[in-house]
This record gives structure tokens, C-alpha cells and sequence, in this order.
């Protein structure tokens, strides 16, 4: 268990509690971009900046990525927390403009989006959709491209594996600014620019999920394919 | 760079600018550039330094922001967006700055290097900050100045630490993204047996690690191994480009510099032949390592994709059956010995020549072990030496049923070659060790070892190679009795027939080259590896195998190797980043249980699972730290 | 984005804290419950609810037990919507004078179909019409089911119920369902929705638009009654979902204006699917029938003709 | 220190309330009450008060606004009259159950049919039983202290209670007179902010309103009455407290020339002022009458009351609205029960007056006085005073 006084409340908690975490327990409210709750951290969108005190001085930490230590000190309303979250909105707001998840964000932090022309679906980098596919799915159909020497991409850019992807469009449930689409007609969906075909339901004949999908289950699970073609309302 | 006008390295101010005649200040530490290239200013993730009035600071600074652009990774809101918002305001064509501009950006960077997420992001802004801070004027009011070139150098702590320069950041990101193929081939373009590597390499790198600093370095070397390991279940081919090359290189040793450069040349499109005088090819790495460290069908493995590149191998090919003259004849252009260092120094003590039983060469001792008709074990053993040869002398040992295994060592454990964990699961083993002690006679009975008089030492003043010198204490002799003495206290190169074809040796024993193109006296014949450095690392040999390639193929097409940059005299480590890191320590892998070793020679050290690997990379701090030099 | 079939691995992602909690009255294979628990989880704990009379109410709060782990308030039948607005202004007023902490505590009013429709239906218009930062929730199980099946506004045609009965001339109720979500677009408010808790992240997900908006917001969610509807408590789920997939309760969203169909369940099955499995139309003829695909039919082409073809508010005031 | 204006009297209810800084404010317009809300507005739209003004689109819910906004600890505030209060029936019992400390400025007013917008008392009579504090102003100074001292009453912790303050429609709502203003700052010297006990925030989640099932209910409303009866020595507190800080005492009964008389009118309201008038002119000529003013209807002040009473030969009792087919008006039947049980009690008149603005006199009280003086035995029932062919 680790001791920690966060604005003022003490608190214990078990080690690997992210200050993030810890906040939320007393309903302290910082603003997140790429977190979610059942997903490995990431530390992408930098709103979730505040204090940290651990060896006598007040340093910067991303919230969501910091894991509470013993003695550890946090304040979350700062000037310099604000200053920084407000940097950090503006930054994001300057490359995603449009962006209404961003723009939402940055006026949560006091900072006021730009005049909007049009309503744009940018990826953020944000990463939810590659943390779903690899923690939640399993399947690593996403991953970051990487950059560094000799190996100069002009953007980053989220990469799609047409191979590896089952099409359960769970990142498009989970992208938060609605960049990744899936859409559906008949026995077909198309998702990352892939077409799926999809198997009807055995009872109600609803076209209910991807044949990769199902292929993937069964080979994980061991279960027949045969046995997977029911739809969970007619389970 | 000769006088210094401007500096603000590690954030020290030192400005001559005002001064009549610039003060010969010292210049900070700085990588060195290639000779012949002069240099005006200097733009690195440290600081600005400037030593020529002609300098353009804005134009060095938009430069040193474009080459920073590529480097920043995008995956944190800050860093990326950061720069471009740089680059846009600091663009020539962008609308005046004015003070308010200026200070606008110093309060951006400042931001961007307390809330980015990685290493670099938090220290690369810093050389631009001091630029606006201290040429205000230059970037208020723009100049037109004559167009300047560049070059440019990235490295990292870890891969300025790695004898190899392996791009150690860019292998590990690839690694966390899921993508051990690319990371694979991005190990091999520098070293050509990761899986070997991944296992028995000694691992600079990580000591060098920035993580140091907060809790414990990157597992650098199992994340190599991981990348490896994940090869192993898919497989890969090794490419050789068309069009093929006429010329032939003969390269004598099949030791991993032999290798390194056999898989280079071959990858030139060269016909490489390999000689072996062994009867499987490895060198060191198959004579030296014992298996439970480096399992032989990894080495294998990697050797035989190397074969299957077009080299050609010939094994039980002695050193002393070749000669220049003759392979000249056979049609190879050029040669390159490496034939490593497979001969033990003699400890220089009483009695030590009469070839008495029981006392053996630590490296022949291995090679036999390894490769041939081991000795009869023994009930005792005692190993003289503080090196990896010894632990590995003392571990093989206990696998071979030894009872007492028991390494004497002339100097203290602060001084001891040998890594931690060596000696950590060398003990964990059973095997002691006595510091401060020196065999000063051999004892023998007919003909046997019966026991060693020794002498207890102390530390006097440090020596040439930076470690304290053991003083005798007199009178302090005692003797240890042992069937078996193992002298393991370092190689030499042996080269009977090459030698009087015309190389030349250094005062050490090891054979004389030019230290940039690895070229012998003899035109043609270059050397490289343990019989050029004397006894390294295996990574080491390899760098100058892949360097001997380099001037080989240079020497073949009439040119000659570039230098490159070199960043000994930096630290690296060092950086003006303040940000807050939080501690995570390294993901662990199995050990294989004390009792299980000592009865086999099977690996000891388990790897990563993919996820594991993935997790564990993670940890990295990115610490890529760019260098842009300006020149006219 | 069309949610519909997100059902095998997205469920995963969704809030683990039970805000509804188990251990409530209500009956078995209520679809009400089902959809109040969901709505909570999209919620999250900065949510204060105000309820309305109904059953709800009734088995989530027999003092001195409650099954709300959220802030939760009932004050009568008609008023949830005013009651609401009353909340929201507190909050806003004492957030702005610092008297509780800065952070946006959302208010959601949520009500039966008798006590929207119906009774409630004037408190309801007012709040919408004052834009008011109130998320108003109708949970439609279309009959007043907590005094026992009498007829209500959302009570569908042919539907038997005890003050609409199906007698000997009368095939139970004679009028058509009430339109509320499209009475909410008519107040130009920024979000109207429907939704089904046989379609959870599609409910999820819509709840969650409807929260972070700083403004009015409707969602109208069907759900499902077996003791009023006459159906087998495990049937909610599946009955739910052939409401949506015969037309009868298409689940589209009204954002400025803009409709959308949120899932698309062409082509409609036959009425006759839905109505057939349950007790409450078992008198209806095949006449009574047709006369229902007729209007289903045609109500579902005027959806589509408004999701094709109308523009949205933005665009229209935009030049 | 107080600043002395002239000013219509709905007016200064409304600055009072905004003297009270109430949070929220959720009103519907209704004659005659309709300025107060008009110029609490202005005085939101002017930025001199910091409130959200609810517009609401009917009373009914107005008050449940006013519910909702103090579940979440503000201070509320709402104004209505006659048919309004009627509508916001269904919420008043709630209110005051759930213990929400709303205070009301009421401009009374008949109710309908037919319709009138005049006053009297028969919106508040039919409302007299929800469970809410109802004090009664005679004059606009009333009215400003009574809204000021309603919000310290009502928040009390040992109250918890909503209260209505009672101003005759037109009589007090449109007339305008010189008035005393307490400054701010001794406003909020006399009015602590308000700190509930439990409110509707995620920081400490309740539930309120439950269903309470027999077993509960009869505590719940035992409760309830406690509250009510316990309020009483709190609201004497809170006027003594008033006096030591403005000066104007207040009592429930008001007694004025009582020494030694023979007769007592009972007032409530407005007509207080014209009873007065009348008491003065029959002192002059030597008629031993006096009167007794009720500034306190709920809780009724009974032993203050009888002790008042006491020595009095006939009690002259005013209601303003009628009980219909009952023994007695509203104040009429109270003012008998709490003579009862008892060893002696006075005779009781009671008339019911000025019903739907019907003006009343000087001279209608003298006539009232004398009728009672003349009487020697309990009269039946009760009779409404000044009917058109009748008497």
C-alpha cells in the first residue's frame, strides 16, 4: 500500500494505482483524451498533466501514466497544471482544429477552440483503438508506425493490417472522435477499407457479426464455427 | 572548431561575442567531426555552440528543427506539434516574430519539455530556447546570409555505448509497436548474429542507459534476444542484392569479426570464402561460450543464414596451412584475418612450463570442453583469473561434476572484468572466490599439480588501464592444494605463417593495422577482431569485421572508408530534461534453478514472451540526442 | 458509425461500476431496469437523476433501502423535467459562487412514457424550451404499468390494456402512438435519440453524446414490459429487438437537426413478428394487422425521407 | 445601516429577497403578485444580484424547481398567489416533508369562481394543512423583515421547514410606502449562508423522496408535525434577534391597547392597520376595545394567544376566507379550539370580511365592536359580514 496526499485528502492505496486513478477515487475531476479505464495507459493527449512530489520538488506528470508511490504528493488545480493542460489543448487544437472530441476537450481546460469551418474526424494519435485491438480483441490489427533515423515518415500514421483484422469494429466503437468508420449493408461491412462478409444468424437470420470474426473465436476458444452462428439475442 | 564565441552547453553560458579577440575558452566536450570539415556553429540536444562569426543561428536553428521533426515519434500531443509550430513561426516566410513572438515561443518550448512523454521530446528544444535567448536580434531581425551547409549525427546513449552503434531506440519502438521482423532487420543492418548477441553479449549498452538514473536500465540485450527468438518461429532469408560481384575476399577465421565481414561483403555482392581452422565455424563465440549461455543451435542458425547468403565455408583449415602468396594465387583480392585470440597468456609463475598434468589453458580448456575430448574431471579446481574466461572456466567446471570449484583473483571486486551476474550465478553455483590473491608457484608431484603457493595482495595506485594496481604483501604466502589449475587471465593471437609474410605486431602481441581502414602493412591484407584489439567482446569484433568489410570494399573500388563521426568524448546521458520519469523496473525472465544448472549445460536465461517484450519496451525513454553541425 | 453489431468485443470496454445497483423490486425480465442500469454506466458518477413517479421509483427506493448509488431525487409524477431544472440551476449557481467543486455534475431527469407524455409532458416542453443543461431520459414501456396497465399516449394501436381493453368492439386502444422525439426535434433542441436496451452500445453510446453536450438532450428509450406486454420475461430482449428490426421503434438520432439512423435494419421485417409473440395484441385481426404494417411502413419511409434529405440546422443557417 | 425609501411594496419584497442572496429563483407570473418576480428579474438582469432566474412555464413547476434547486443546497426563493398556489398544491406537502427551507412571498388573493383577482385569504386557508410556516405582514415594513427573518427561520437546523410570507394582494402589493432597507452587510451579518445537512451532489450520494410503505409513513408524518410545532420557539428566537439587530420587535400576537378591555378584535394582514384605526377612534370615546394582531398562523401560537386574550369579554375574530359549511371561518374555528378545553373562555364573534378586495372601513369595524359589545351569549356559527340583501 502506498500513502499519498492528493489536494489536501490522504489517501491509501495499493501500489500501481495511477494518480490518475487515485484523483478520480475523490471525484477529482482531470480532463483525458486517450484513457480508458480497462485499457493499458498510454500517455498520448497530455490534458491529464499535474503535480507530483516525491523526492522535494514539484515535477509535471502525466496522471495516467504515473503510478501512486508512498509519501507521494499531488495537486491537480495548480497554476502550472493548468498552464499545461492549457499548452497541451492548444497544441492539439492547432494540428485537429476541427476535431469536435479536441475541441470539447481544450474548453474543458479553459482554452477556446477556434471558429469551426467545417466538422473534421481527424485521428488524434491517440491510441485507444490500437490498445482495444491488442488488450481487448487481441488481435494487433493496429499499431503505430515508427519513426526515428533513416526511417523518416512525414506524419505518424495508426497502420492497418488488413490480414490480422476480424472487423469486430470495436476501435471504431472506441475511437473518441469518430476518424475510424465502419459501415454496413446486407451481409457486408467495410471497416478500415476492408469488406467483411458477414454470417447471418441460424434463428433469426440477422447478419449479426464478420465470418473472420467468428473464424478467430472459434480457433481461440475451440469452440466449433458451426456453434457460433447464433446471435446473442437468439442465444 | 578552434575558438570558441559562443557556448551554452548543458546550459553553462560562455559568450565571447563582445570580446576584442575571442579567448582561446575551452571548447565543451564535442562528438569529433570527420577531418577537413570546418565547422561554424553547432546545434546539439545539449546546447548551441558557435565558433565563427559567419555562423547563421536562425537558419542553423530552422535546420536543426527539420532534422528534430523526423526523430519526433507523434505519439504524444506535445512534441511533434510543438516542432512544427517551430518550424512554421520560425520560417523565413513567416510573419515578423516581435518580442512578444519570441517570448511566446520560449514559453512553448519550456512546456513542451515538461510535459512531453518521452526522453527526447523533453530535451531536444533546449539548443533552440538558448538560440532565441541569446540571438535575439538574429531572428527579430533576419539578415540575408549566404547559404550554409549541414551535417547532421544521431545517437543515443545506449547506441554510442554499443561498439556496433546499433540504432537501440529505433529497434526497441519497433519491438513495443508490435513489429519484431523491422526490428529484427534493423538489429542486422549493424549486427549480423542478434540471436547470439541477444544472449552473450556483455551488454555496454545498458550501462550506459538514462534509466539508470531513475531505477534500472532497459533489458536492451533480452529485447534483442526476444526480436531474435520471434525469427526463429517464422523465419527470414538474408538478401544479396544483384548484381553479383567478380572479385573474390578470402577471410581467415570464421570467429564473429570473420563472419561480420563475410556476411557484409556477400551482401556487397563480393565471393566470399571462409577459413576455419576449427571444425565448426563461431570462433570465441563457439570455442569460448559455454552453451548453457549460448545454446549451439542458435549459433547455427544464425551462421547458416549467413551461409545461405553465397559464403563459402571450409572448416579444419589451420592457420598454418594458409599463406598470403597462395590464396593471392587462388584469385582473392583481398584478405581479412581474423583469427582472434585463441591462445592463453601464461600467468608467469614458478613452475608453470613443465607441462605438468593438470594444469590447462582456461581458453583451450573451454575449447576442448566445447568442441573436442574433455580432460577427466577432477575433485578440485582452482582458476586463476577475474575475467568472463574465468567464470566461464569455473562454471563449466561445476557442470562437469567438479566438487570444489574455486577462483583466485589478484585484485578486488571493484576491479573485476567479469558482469555481475556471471559472477552472481557463479556463486549462486557453488563456486568461491578469493580476492587479492596471486599464484606465485606451481606445486607438483611427479608430474601432477598437487597445489599452488600463493600471495596475499593489496591495492596500490591505479595503473594504465584506470584500475588499481595489486601490491604483494610480503611474507603473506600460502598454499592451496588442488589437482587442476586453470590459468584464465587472457589471450593472445597465434599466427605462425602470416606473420612472416610480412605483418607486423604490436608491442601487446596483437597484429599492427591502420586504424582507420583496418589495412595490414600488406596492401590488400586487413585484420580485424580479437587479434587486431586483443581479447573484446563479441559485439566489438563484429563492429570491426562490418568496418573491415567497409575498407575492404573501399580498398577493391579504389576508395577510401569516410570517417565517421565519433561521440567518445561526449556524455550523452547527461541532458537539460527536467521532466518527471516514473520508476517502473524491468520485466524479469526465468532463470533456470541453481540445482537444474549445475547438472546440465542447457540455456540458464529464459527470454520474453512477445508481450512481455512489448511491456518491457515500453520502458524506453527515447533518448535520441541529434547533433547538426553548420559549415560554409 | 453503425454500432449495431459491436455486441462481441466492445462490451468489454464498457464501465464496470454499477451505479443502478442489483437488489431493486422491480419485475423479472424488466427491460426498464436493464436500460436505467446501462444508462447509468454511460453516465459515471458526476450525474445527479431525478425521477419521476413511476415503477422506477417505486422498486429502486422502498425506504429505508435504495438501489441508486448515484444522487437521485423524486418528487412527484409531472415534474421530473421542472424538478430538473430546479437541480441544474442550483448546481450551476452554486458551482459558479464556489460553493461546490468546479466540475460538471450532469443532471438527467428520467421518466416513464405516462409521466413524459402525459402528465409530464407540459414540465417537459418548458425545460427543453429553457435550455436548461438537462439530459431528459423517457423510458417508454408504453402503458402506465405501475398502477397496472392503463392506457397512456405511448400505448401503441391495438395494444389491450386495463382502460383501453380489448373487447367485443373494441380492438383495444383505437388511436395511434404519440410522437415525443418528434415533438423534441420540433423544440430545436441539439440532441434527440432513440434507443432500446436490446441495442445496449448503441444506448451507450447515444447517452454518453447526450452527456457531454452543454444543453437540452432527449433520448426516448423502448423498453420492454413483460407483465404489461404479456410476454415471457426472458423474451425482453429479444421482443425489444424486433421492435427496432420491424420498424416499429427505429433507433435514429437528431443531432442540429440532422437525423440519422444509428442502425439500419433494412430490409423490415413483417409487423406480424412483433405483434404476435405478445399478449397484448393476441386479439388483433389480420386486418388490424395490415392497418399496422400500412402506417409502420409509412412512418419509416418519412424517417428515411428526413434522414435523406433534410439538412440540418447548421447547414441551413449557414451560408 | 438602513436607508429609508418609498417604494411599491411588491418591489421591496423583492429587493428584501435579494437582500437574502438567494441562489436560484423559479416564479410564474400571476396577478397580484406578478411585480415581485418582474423586478427580482431586473435585478438579476442587472448583474446586482448573482441567481438563476427560472422562467418557469407554469407554478406548479415553479415550485418543483424550487424543490429541485435546494435538494442541491442553494437558497430559494419563489412568489405566487391565489390559483397559482392551488397548482402548486401537489407540491407544497412535498416540500415542506423533505424538509427543503424554499421561502415564498404570497400576494393573497380569492380564488376563483368567479374569478378575482382581489384580495383575501382563502388561497392560503386552502393551502393552511401542507406543513409549510405561514407569517402574515400588516404593513411593507413587515413584509421586508418577514421575507428577511422567513430565510433565517427556515434554514434553521431545527426547523428545516419552508415558509410562506403573506401579503395582501393590492392592499400590500401595489401600495407604495416608506420603508426601512437593512444595508447588505447587515442583512448578511443577521443571515449566515445556508448549510444543509444533505444535498444532491456525487461527493456524497443520497437518495431522497423514497416510497415510504405504511409501516413509515404515520413516523414520517409525526416527524413532520414536530418540526412544524418545534419551529415555534425558533421563530421567537429569530425575531428577538431580529429586534437586537434592526430595532422592530416582533411577537406572534401583537397586542395594541389591550389594558383592560372588553372587547378584542383579531385581525390578520393588512386589515391590522384599519382595525387599528378603529380601536383609536373607540378609545377616544371611552369604549374599552382593543386588538389583536396574528403575525403567526403556522405554527399557531396558542399560549401566546390565550395569554393575550386574557380578561377579554368578547374576542371579535376576522377571517378572510370561508370554511364553507364549517363551524367557523379558518381563524375563527383555531381561535375557539384553543380556548378548549379550558376553565374560562370568552365569547367568540366571527365575522368573515372583505372577501375578493370588498373594501372594509373604519366604520365597519366600530359596527363590529359595538355588535359585540352587545352580545351576551355564544352566537352560532359564523356570518359573512356586509352581504348585499341580507341583515
Amino acid at each position: 500500500m502506498a500513502t499519498i496526499v492528493i489536494d489536501g485528502h490522504t489517501d491509501e492505496l495499493p501500489e500501481g494505482t495511477t494518480v490518475l486513478e487515485a484523483a478520480r477515487r475523490h471525484h477529482i475531476a482531470i480532463p483525458t483524451l486517450c484513457h480508458h479505464p480497462d485499457l493499458t495507459p498510454f500517455g498520448a493527449c497530455r490534458l491529464c498533466m499535474v503535480e507530483v512530489k516525491t523526492d522535494g520538488r514539484w515535477q509535471l506528470a502525466a496522471s495516467c501514466t504515473t503510478p501512486v508511490t508512498d509519501g507521494m504528493k499531488i495537486r491537480t488545480d495548480s497554476a502550472a497544471v493548468k498552464k499545461s493542460r492549457q499548452y497541451a489543448a492548444r497544441l492539439l487544437l492547432s494540428r485537429y482544429p476541427t476535431t469536435e472530441a479536441v475541441r470539447a476537450a481544450a474548453r474543458t481546460v479553459g482554452v477556446a477552440p477556434p471558429p469551426r469551418e467545417t466538422e473534421g474526424h481527424d485521428c488524434i494519435l491517440c491510441g485507444l483503438c490500437v490498445r482495444t485491438c491488442r488488450e481487448i480483441v487481441g488481435v494487433n490489427a493496429l499499431t503505430f508506425q515508427d519513426r526515428g533515423p533513416g526511417r523518416a515518415l512525414d506524419e505518424p500514421v495508426i497502420e492497418f493490417r488488413p490480414t490480422s483484422c476480424i472487423g469486430c469494429g470495436s476501435c471504431a466503437y472506441v475511437c473518441p472522435t469518430g476518424y475510424i468508420r465502419m459501415e454496413e449493408g446486407g451481409d457486408k461491412r467495410l471497416i478500415w477499407d476492408k469488406v467483411f462478409t458477414m454470417v447471418p444468424c441460424t434463428v433469426c437470420g440477422r447478419y449479426f457479426a464478420p465470418a473472420d470474426q467468428l473464424r478467430y473465436i472459434s480457433r481461440i476458444t475451440g469452440v466449433p464455427f458451426s456453434e457460433l452462428t447464433t446471435c446473442t439475442s437468439c442465444r | 572548431m578552434e575558438t570558441l564565441r559562443f557556448s551554452s552547453w548543458d546550459g553553462t553560458i560562455v559568450d565571447h561575442r563582445q570580446a576584442a579577440s575571442p579567448a582561446a575558452a575551452a571548447l565543451p566536450a564535442l562528438p569529433q567531426v570527420p577531418e577537413g570539415a570546418p565547422v561554424h556553429a553547432l546545434m546539439g540536444f545539449n546546447g548551441l555552440v558557435v565558433t565563427d562569426p559567419a555562423a547563421d543561428i536562425p537558419a542553423l536553428t530552422r535546420r536543426y528543427l527539420t532534422e528534430a521533426r523526423k526523430l519526433s515519434c507523434g505519439e504524444c500531443a506535445v512534441c511533434m506539434i510543438g516542432i512544427d509550430q517551430l518550424i512554421e513561426r520560425l520560417a523565413p516566410e513567416a510573419s515578423p516574430l516581435g518580442a512578444r513572438g519570441l517570448s511566446e515561443l520560449k514559453t512553448l518550448i519550456d512546456q513542451v519539455a515538461v510535459t512531453s512523454k518521452c526522453g527526447y521530446g523533453q530535451s531536444v528544444l533546449f539548443p533552440v530556447r538558448d538560440a532565441l535567448s541569446y540571438f535575439t536580434d538574429e531572428f527579430l531581425h533576419p539578415a540575408a546570409r549566404p547559404a550554409h551547409s549541414y551535417l547532421s549525427e544521431v545517437t543515443a546513449p545506449c547506441t554510442a555505448a554499443c561498439p556496433a552503434h546499433l540504432d537501440i531506440p529505433g529497434y526497441i519502438e519497433l519491438i513495443r509497436n508490435d513489429k519484431c521482423p523491422a526490428s529484427l532487420e534493423l538489429i542486422r543492418e549493424r549486427c549480423i548474429l542478434p540471436g547470439v548477441i541477444g544472449r552473450a553479449c556483455t551488454a555496454p549498452c545498458e550501462a550506459a542507459c538514462v534509466r539508470n538514473a531513475f531505477d534500472e536500465p532497459l533489458a536492451i540485450r533480452l529485447l534483442k534476444r526476444a526480436a531474435a527468438d520471434y525469427e526463429l518461429g517464422h523465419g527470414t532469408a538474408l538478401s544479396v542484392p544483384a548484381p553479383e560481384r567478380r572479385e573474390k575476399v578470402a577471410i581467415i577465421g570464421a570467429g564473429p569479426a570473420g563472419l561480420s565481414a563475410a556476411a557484409r561483403l556477400r551482401a556487397r555482392g563480393y565471393r566470399v570464402t571462409l577459413f576455419e581452422a576449427m571444425a565448426c565455424p563461431g570462433g570465441m563465440a563457439v570455442a569460448g561460450i559455454p552453451p548453457y549461455r549460448l545454446p549451439r543451435d542458435i549459433l547455427t542458425h544464425e551462421i547458416d543464414l549467413i551461409r545461405r547468403m553465397g559464403v563459402e565455408l571450409i572448416v579444419n583449415a589451420p592457420v598454418e596451412t594458409l599463406s598470403m602468396k597462395e590464396l593471392a594465387s587462388q584469385g582473392f583480392q583481398a584478405l581479412f584475418i581474423a583469427v582472434g585470440a585463441h591462445q592463453g597468456i601464461r600467468i608467469g609463475m614458478e613452475g608453470e612450463d613443465t607441462g605438468a598434468a593438470g594444469y590447462l589453458d582456461g581458453v583451450a580448456l573451454l575449447r576442448e570442453l566445447h568442441l573436442g575430448t574433455p580432460p577427466p574431471p577432477s575433485r578440485k579446481a582452482l582458476i586463476v583469473g577475474g575475467g568472463n574466461v574465468a567464470m566461464d572456466c569455473a562454471r563449466s567446471c561445476v557442470r562437469r561434476g567438479v566438487k570444489e570449484v574455486e577462483i583466485i583473483y589478484r585484485r578486488s571486486r571493484a576491479e573485476m572484468p567479469a558482469r555481475d551476474e556471471e559472477l552472481r550465478e557463479a556463486q549462486e553455483e557453488g563456486v568461491t572466490i578469493r580476492f587479492l590473491t596471486a599464484p606465485v608457484k606451481l606445486l607438483t608431484a611427479d608430474g601432477r599439480v598437487t597445489g599452488v603457493e600463493c600471495r596475499a595482495m593489496k591495492l596500490g595506485a591505479p595503473d594504465e588501464s584506470g584500475r588499481r594496481r595489486p601490491v604483494p604483501v610480503t611474507g603473506s604466502e600460502f598454499t592451496l592444494a588442488t589437482d587442476t589449475l586453470i590459468a584464465a587471465i587472457g589471450q593472445r593471437p597465434l599466427l605462425p605463417r602470416l606473420l612472416d609474410e610480412g605483418l607486423s605486431l604490436t608491442a601487446s602481441g596483437t597484429v599492427a593495422v591502420d586504424p582507420v581502414t583496418l589495412m595490414t602493412g600488406v596492401p590488400g591484407v586487413f585484420a580485424g577482431g580479437d587479434c587486431v584489439s586483443g581479447p573484446a567482446i563479441l559485439i566489438e569484433a563484429m563492429a570491426m569485421g562490418d568496418r573491415a568489410a567497409e575498407s575492404i570494399d573501399c580498398y577493391l573500388r579504389g576508395a577510401r572508408p569516410g570517417m565517421p563521426v565519433s561521440f567518445a568524448p561526449v556524455t550523452l546521458a547527461a541532458s537539460r530534461g527536467r521532466a518527471f520519469v516514473a520508476p517502473e523496473p524491468a520485466a524479469r525472465v526465468p532463470l533456470l534453478d541453481a540445482g537444474r544448472r549445475k547438472a546440465s549445460f542447457s540455456e540458464v536465461e529464459g527470454g520474453y514472451s512477445a508481450p512481455e517484450a512489448m511491456k518491457e519496451a515500453r520502458r524506453c525513454l527515447r533518448c535520441y540526442r541529434l547533433y547538426v553541425w553548420q559549415t560554409p | 458509425m453503425k454500432v449495431v453489431n459491436f455486441e462481441l468485443y466492445a462490451p468489454k470496454l464498457v464501465d464496470k461500476g454499477e451505479y443502478f445497483c442489483a437488489g431493486h423490486r422491480a419485475c423479472q425480465g424488466c427491460g426498464e431496469a436493464l436500460a436505467i442500469r446501462l444508462m447509468c454506466k454511460a453516465l459515471g458518477p458526476d450525474t445527479v437523476i431525478v425521477n419521476a413517479t413511476g415503477c422506477m421509483e417505486v422498486v429502486s427506493s422502498l425506504y429505508p433501502t435504495t438501489a441508486w448509488n448515484l444522487p437521485w431525487i423524486h418528487v412527484a409524477f409531472p415534474n421530473a423535467a421542472s424538478v430538473g431544472s430546479g437541480v441544474e440551476a442550483g448546481l450551476k449557481a452554486l458551482r459558479r459562487k464556489g460553493k461546490i467543486p468546479d466540475r460538471d455534475v450532469k443532471t438527467v431527469a428520467i421518466g416513464g412514457d405516462g409521466a413524459t407524455v402525459d402528465i409530464g409532458f407540459q414540465a417537459l416542453s418548458g425545460a427543453m424550451e429553457r435550455g436548461h443543461n438537462l439530459l431528459y431520459v423517457c423510458f417508454d414501456n408504453e402503458a402506465y404499468m405501475n398502477t397496472g396497465i392503463q392506457r397512456s399516449g405511448a400505448t401503441p394501436f391495438g395494444a389491450s390494456t386495463t382502460t383501453a381493453p380489448a373487447g367485443k368492439v373494441s380492438p383495444g386502444k383505437q388511436v395511434w402512438k404519440k410522437n415525443v422525439p418528434e415533438i423534441m426535434v420540433a423544440h430545436r433542441v441539439p440532441y434527440v435519440a432513440t434507443a432500446s436496451h436490446s441495442h445496449p452500445l448503441d444506448l451507450i453510446t447515444k447517452v454518453k453524446k447526450a452527456r457531454a453536450l452543454q444543453g437540452p438532450a432527449y433520448i426516448h428509450c423502448l423498453s420492454v414490459c413483460p407483465t404489461g406486454w404479456r410476454i415471457p420475461p426472458h423474451a425482453c430482449i429479444k421482443v425489444a429487438r424486433l421492435a427496432v428490426e420491424t420498424g416499429i421503434f427505429p433507433l435514429y438520432e437528431v443531432e442540429e437537426g440532422k437525423y440519422r439512423l444509428t442502425v439500419d435494419s433494412a430490409p423490415l421485417r413483417p409487423v406480424e413478428d412483433y405483434l404476435s409473440i405478445q399478449g397484448r395484441f393476441r386479439h388483433l385481426t389480420p386486418a388490424h394487422t395490415a392497418a399496422i404494417q400500412h402506417r409502420v411502413t409509412q412512418e419509416y419511409h418519412t424517417l428515411l425521407e428526413k434522414i435523406h434529405h433534410l439538412r440540418a440546422w447548421a447547414e441551413v443557417t449557414e451560408p | 445601516m438602513s436607508t429609508r425609501e418609498g417604494m411599491e411594496i411588491a418591489f421591496a419584497a423583492a429587493e428584501a429577497a435579494a437582500l437574502c442572496r438567494p441562489e436560484v429563483i423559479a416564479a410564474y407570473p400571476i396577478t397580484p403578485n406578478t411585480h415581485i418576480p418582474e423586478h427580482l428579474s431586473d435585478i438579476v438582469a442587472d448583474g446586482r444580484l448573482d441567481a438563476e432566474f427560472i422562467c418557469v412555464e407554469s407554478e406548479h413547476s415553479a415550485l418543483s424547481a424550487c424543490c429541485g434547486a435546494s435538494a442541491t443546497g442553494a437558497r430559494v426563493f419563489t412568489a405566487t398567489s391565489s390559483q397559482g398556489l392551488l397548482f402548486m398544491g401537489e407540491v407544497m406537502p412535498i416540500v415542506s416533508a423533505m424538509r427543503l427551507p424554499v421561502v415564498m412571498a404570497l400576494g393573497n388573493r380569492a380564488v376563483s369562481a368567479p374569478i378575482n383577482i382581489w384580495n383575501d385569504h382563502s388561497d392560503i386557508m386552502s393551502q393552511r394543512d401542507t406543513g409549510w410556516i405561514s407569517l402574515f405582514a400588516a404593513n411593507g415594513q413587515e413584509v421586508i423583515d418577514m421575507i428577511i427573518q422567513a430565510f433565517k427561520i427556515a434554514e434553521h437546523p431545527h426547523v428545516m421547514l419552508p415558509v410562506n410570507v403573506n401579503l395582501d394582494g393590492f392592499q400590500l402589493t401595489h401600495v407604495v410606502e416608506p420603508m426601512l432597507f437593512p444595508d447588505q452587510d447587515e442583512v448578511d451579518r443577521f443571515l449566515p449562508p445556508y448549510t444543509p445537512f444533505a444535498t444532491l451532489h456525487p461527493d456524497k450520494v443520497v437518495s431522497m423522496g423514497t416510497l415510504g410503505m405504511p409501516d413509515i409513513f404515520n413516523e414520517a408524518m409525526q416527524a413532520k408535525d414536530a418540526a412544524v410545532i418545534g419551529s415555534l420557539p425558533v421563530i421567537e428566537a429569530v425575531w428577538q434577534e431580529w429586534e437586537r439587530h434592526f430595532g422592530r420587535a416582533y411577537e406572534p400576537v401583537y397586542a395594541y391597547r389591550t389594558e383592560d378591555a372588553e372587547v378584542l378584535l383579531v385581525t390578520m394582514g393588512s386589515l391590522s392597520e384599519t382595525a387599528e384605526a378603529a380601536i383609536d377612534a373607540l378609545r377616544d370615546r371611552r369604549v374599552p376595545a382593543g386588538l389583536l394582531k396574528l403575525r403567526l398562523w403556522r405554527p399557531f401560537p396558542r399560549e401566546a394567544f390565550t395569554a393575550a386574550a386574557k380578561g377579554a369579554r368578547v374576542l371579535a375574530v376576522m377571517d378572510r376566507a370561508v370554511s364553507f359549511g364549517g363551524v367557523a371561518g379558518p381563524v375563527g374555528a383555531e381561535v375557539r379550539a384553543c380556548f378548549y378545553p379550558g376553565p374560562a373562555h370568552p365569547l367568540i364573534v366571527n365575522k368573515i370580511i372583505g372577501l375578493g378586495g370588498r373594501d372594509v372601513t373604519v366604520e365597519n369595524f366600530i359596527a363590529i365592536v359595538e355588535e359585540a359589545r352587545a352580545t351576551t351569549v355564544q352566537p352560532e356559527g359564523y356570518q359573512l359580514y356586509g352581504v348585499r340583501g341580507l341583515s
